[in-house]
């Protein structure tokens, strides 16, 4: 369960939001929306830990994630902006390691099925280098294949670059997610998650 | 014919070292030069026979 | 090297007849033709060296001052002309391909520059080597050692920078390009015994006066640089055939050619 | 035309202005090479007189070396070098306008603080006023010369180094040409051949790096 | 007119398309579309002369681009993948700045006047490393106001990362240049110009 | 936990594999730069000998600092950096595993090449022991030293010049006591107290580098 209590962000001088407070339960799903600069990612890189709010806390079952730490860490999968697949290495390279550095090693079968699934069988030994935008994004969103597991999944705006054939296959994920009882907060400026999943809202700024 | 005996073709007339150094270095990285081609010669055959076997046994 | 922001961009130029040169400039076409000709450059090579190194150690008298030190010219000399040589022969064609945008060419220029750099060395190693005895020291930072040294960096530039980029159309031209530049080098090299007064010997083969030194010295000299020369093609066309391969390994006429020699 | 050459300039001297950080970090860079020496070689001042001109020329040269990473660099990344390419102006102009730029806050500083540091090598004062001109005529030169470098080795893996290796040949010149003329001034022999050669190149790489260097970047980013 | 002849392009080994051909008169808005990976962003860089096409020959009122050069660039706005904004100039010094490099200087009530119109008033003059994603994005395509007078505009993915309220922007704009007899060619994974403008459409790889 | 340190080191090995291009040619500025200095200092072989262990010193500093750019930088760029923060291992395990595969990759080598360097300057045999040894001590500490400038340059927030100047002071020690030990070789006198001190600071820097540039990337990506 994750909870959010009291939280106060701000950027620059003016205060992004103010007293945010929520729980999500397991097989919950959360879409952050509001306008360009409403403090989306702000919000989410409080949530991983990796910006430090104004007041407030985030709790990962009941603890603050402050004192959880690593322990958190590998319950959780973030993929932000910026898609962390490095060049020079393939996609299957990038993926088992980024797996790996996340505390959920992935072995080569995983890791394979993992790039079939976001459609990338033909590109898997190419260094990232020679993908296009939309390829890299997916090399980075296979890993939500391959760490199936991970109970918490942060996504900052995983649709972008995505052709519709992917977007659809990143929403059976999340779907499939949900069902097993993890939790998945997201961004997107699109309705994309379809009307088959109920997903709670908050919308930023105003 | 400048050489006595075959000391002293080798010795040089004490630059020995100098000269021979000189020459035998300058054969030594031609021979490496030949090798490297070869090996990489090879090698890329090598790889086109690889790539060709699957192409083949298609159809 | 005028505008080559120009020259690169523009379009392969038809030239009337069309029948000639452009044959032969495209990969498919010179590749067999470089494979019959390095068995006979090869041999050249061989021969050439071979009477090279019996004039130079059995017909070459020795010299009165520097006693037999001095059979290093040999080597030496030739290697130096032939590390000048390549490097403008490698700068022809990067400044070809930039300019008719031609495959061939820039795979020439690649082909050529690690034995450029070999000759490089081997004049800077036996340069060495001579300059212990005669001069007491390996090395000093002389105009022409200094800038002799500089074109072996300029090859390992070049080599560096067409390594270091993957797609090699940019690999080429941005290769070429440094070729180019670097070319200045190869007049300061030549001419810095005479611009600086440095420890290192002037010219004494010039066209325009004749040999001062013994003819059979001179002889040796050029059978050896002959012989090199042979080589340096025949190196070139071998790996100019290994990067042909390497780069069309997706073309038909490699697979085809690849039919043919089972 | 020029309205362009202008705006790249007051583009690029208004981004350094932003990143004071950066401009600083060149200077201190400067210094630091320079005053290691002393630290590195022992503190005997005649052995520091006779290596001061190679030390402050060699430590500008690396300098203003590492300072040709922000030429080019972040405008590729961010897109703003594509937008140049496509600008209405030449090319090669624009090249200009941003090595004027960079020599105005890379050289130019290191120029003015070179007398500084030779002081703490106790240089005499004629071979202070050499080493100003051989550097107000030599680090031009090696911005442009870098540019065509830094140009070429645009979205290369470890371009920074790939620079080094592609120009440091050829500043090799002006390196020489430089320090030698220091030394003669602080021997009191005639320093005026040395000058010369040093404006030649300058004026030989004020006509073609520029070109040379514009050509790179069209290569680079296709 | 934008005429483009026998187009070939090759990435890697790859050609990513072949024999392309079309024109397209004063006025036409072309919609790029494919998957990811189908050669989208090389065709757009092709048609800006930024890249060498493997063959063929992109032309420009019937002259080919790369004989009219700095002529061309006079009269074509792209915007790419990378925003090129700077992250240490305000809103306002971006814009103006790459108005004058494009060869249509603004003045500083034109350069405002486009801030606005794409939503950015309060941000015109605050550092763009301080704008969120879209606020970036913002920056880049308030260019596109600045620069009505200019004939073609070739943008890759433009409503990346804006928000709804962005979006209708950039389709105003759009629409606006159509009308003045602009040429619009851009890409993008959804159908978002609307049934009101009717839009050429290639669809790249298979 | 250490299975982490493991990946990151394979990691970090793998990308500098795939980047060959990188780690030679920071050798070759390594190489290029002992060679400057000849030439700007003159050929005069007493001076040379002289400043040799000072020249390769200074050298192989550099050489180490210009590489610091590519410890976090990259990563950074990407986005990596921030899942290395997310990462089921504490974040100073995971510097110290970078700081390992950034000096076998750009000390190592650097130490193993200086020998043939100091040929050139014409050091004695002994000294050129002395060289390889301190150098073998000293370089980690540089890397590791510079892991925390470098991390800390990352962010908006760490100027440049004040890390620069943070980091100096405490690579200065080091540049000094290696010199002087291989300079004390070079004088036949014993280079037991210099190797040892160098040994402390290392260990010292083992011990306390990696959880401070932990701390300053969490800074820094704030
Ligand atoms: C590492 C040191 C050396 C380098 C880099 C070097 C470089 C060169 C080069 C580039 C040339 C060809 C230039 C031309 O054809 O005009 C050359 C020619 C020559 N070098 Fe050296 N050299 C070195 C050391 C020596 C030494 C120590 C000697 C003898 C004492 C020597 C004697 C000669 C002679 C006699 C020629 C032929 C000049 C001629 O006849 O044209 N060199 N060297
Ligand atoms: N530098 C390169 N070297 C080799 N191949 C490349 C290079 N850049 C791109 N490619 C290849 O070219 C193809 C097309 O890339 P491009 O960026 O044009 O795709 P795109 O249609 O814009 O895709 P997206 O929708 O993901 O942006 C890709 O499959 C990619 O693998
Ligand atoms: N480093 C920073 N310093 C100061 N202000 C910042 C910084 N980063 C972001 N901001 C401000 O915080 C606000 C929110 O940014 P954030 O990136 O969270 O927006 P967002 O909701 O993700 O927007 P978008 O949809 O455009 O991605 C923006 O208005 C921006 O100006
Ligand atoms: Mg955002
Ligand atoms: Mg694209």
């Amino acid at each position: 369960m994750l909870e959010v209590v009291d939280l106060r962000c701000e950027r620059g001088e003016r205060a992004l939001f103010d007293g945010l407070e929520f729980k999500l339960p397991a097989g919950a799903l959360l879409r952050v929306a509001g306008a360009n600069g409403s403090g989306k990612t702000s919000l989410l890189r409080i949530l991983c830990g990796l910006a430090l709010p104004a007041r407030g806390d985030v709790r990962w079952q009941g603890e603050s994630i402050r004192a959880l730490r690593e322990e958190y860490h590998r319950q959780l999968v973030y993929i932000g902006h910026a898609p962390a697949v490095k060049d020079e290495l393939t996609g299957r390279e990038n993926l088992a390691v980024s797996c790996a550095l996340g505390g959920t090693p992935a072995d080569a079968a995983v890791v394979g099925a993992a790039l079939e699934r976001v459609g990338l069988d033909g590109y898997a030994d190419l260094p990232a280098r020679h993908l296009s935008q939309g390829q890299r994004r997916r090399v980075a969103l296979a890993r939500l294949a391959a760490c199936e597991a991970t109970a918490l999944w942060i996504l900052d705006e995983p649709f972008t670059a995505l052709d519709t054939t992917a977007i659809g296959c990143v929403q059976e994920m999340i779907a499939e997610h949900l069902e097993r009882g993890g939790i998945v907060v997201f961004t997107s400026h699109q309705e994309v998650m379809g009307a088959s999943i109920t997903a709670y809202t908050i919308e930023l700024g105003g | 014919m400048n050489w006595e005996s075959f000391d002293a073709f080798l010795a040089m007339g004490g630059y020995g070292f100098y000269v021979w150094g000189s020459y035998a270095v300058t054969f030594a990285l031609i021979a490496m030069e030949v090798v490297l081609l070869r090996l990489r010669g090879r090698e890329i055959m090598n790889q086109l026979i690889r790539a060709e076997r699957p192409r083949r046994s298609a159809p | 090297m005028s505008r080559p922001s120009e020259a690169a961009q523009s379009p392969r130029p038809s030239f009337g007849g069309r029948i000639n040169w452009f044959k032969y400039s495209s990969p498919q076409s010179f590749f067999p033709l470089a494979g019959a000709a390095i068995p006979w450059f090869a041999a050249a090579a061989a021969l050439f060296c071979v009477a090279g190194l019996y004039v130079s150690f059995f017909v070459a008298p020795t010299d009165q001052q520097q006693g037999e030190a001095y059979r290093i010219i040999f080597i030496h000399v030739p290697a130096a002309w032939m590390s000048m040589f390549i490097y403008l022969v490698m700068a022809f064609w990067a400044g070809a391909g930039l300019v008719f945008n031609t495959r061939l060419s820039g795979m020439m220029a690649s082909a050529l520059a690690p034995t450029g750099a070999l000759f490089t060395f081997v004049a800077l190693w036996t340069g060495a080597l001579w300059g212990k005895p005669t001069w007491g020291a390996w090395w000093v930072w002389d105009a022409r050692l200094t800038s002799e040294l500089i074109l072996l960096f300029l090859y390992f530039g070049f080599i560096a920078l067409t390594a270091a980029i993957d797609d090699p159309r940019r690999a080429d031209r941005a290769a070429a390009l440094f070729a180019l530049v670097g070319v200045i080098n190869i007049p300061i090299i030549y001419f810095s015994v005479q611009w600086w007064n440095t420890l290192h010997q002037g010219a004494s083969v010039s066209l325009t006066r004749a040999p001062t030194m013994a003819a059979t010295m001179f002889a040796g000299m050029i059978l050896m640089a002959l012989g090199f020369w042979m080589y340096s093609i025949a190196a070139a066309f071998i790996r100019v055939r290994c990067i042909i391969l390497e780069r069309e390994r997706n073309t038909e006429w490699v697979a085809e050619y690849m039919r043919e020699q089972r | 035309m020029f309205k362009v050459l202008r705006v790249v300039i007051g583009r690029d001297l208004l981004l350094s202005m932003r990143r004071r950080a950066d401009v600083a970090n060149a200077l201190l860079f400067f210094i630091l090479v320079a005053s290691l020496f002393p630290l590195g070689v022992g503190p005997e001042p005649n052995l520091l007189r006779t290596i001061a001109p190679g030390v402050i020329w060699v430590a500008a040269l690396l300098a203003s070396m590492l300072a040709l990473g922000r030429m080019f660099a972040a405008d590729y990344a961010d897109g703003a070098l594509e937008q140049m390419l496509l600008a209405s102006a030449p090319l090669g102009l624009i090249v200009i306008g941003k090595a004027v730029a960079h020599w105005l806050v890379s050289g130019l500083p290191l120029m003015l603080l070179a007398p500084v540091l030779a002081l703490q090598f106790d240089l005499p004062i004629d071979a202070l006023l050499v080493l100003v001109a051989s550097l107000a005529l030599g680090t031009p030169s090696l911005t442009l010369i870098g540019s065509i470098g830094a140009a070429l080795t645009l979205g290369v893996r470890g371009s920074g180094v790939l620079t080094s290796l592609l120009v440091l040949p050829l500043y090799v010149p002006v390196l020489i040409l430089g320090t030698s003329a220091v030394d003669a001034a602080a021997g009191g022999v005639t320093v005026q051949a040395h000058l010369l050669l040093l404006t030649a190149f300058l004026i030989f790489a004020g006509a073609f790096a520029p070109w040379a260097a514009a050509a790179a970047l069209r290569i680079s980013l296709d």
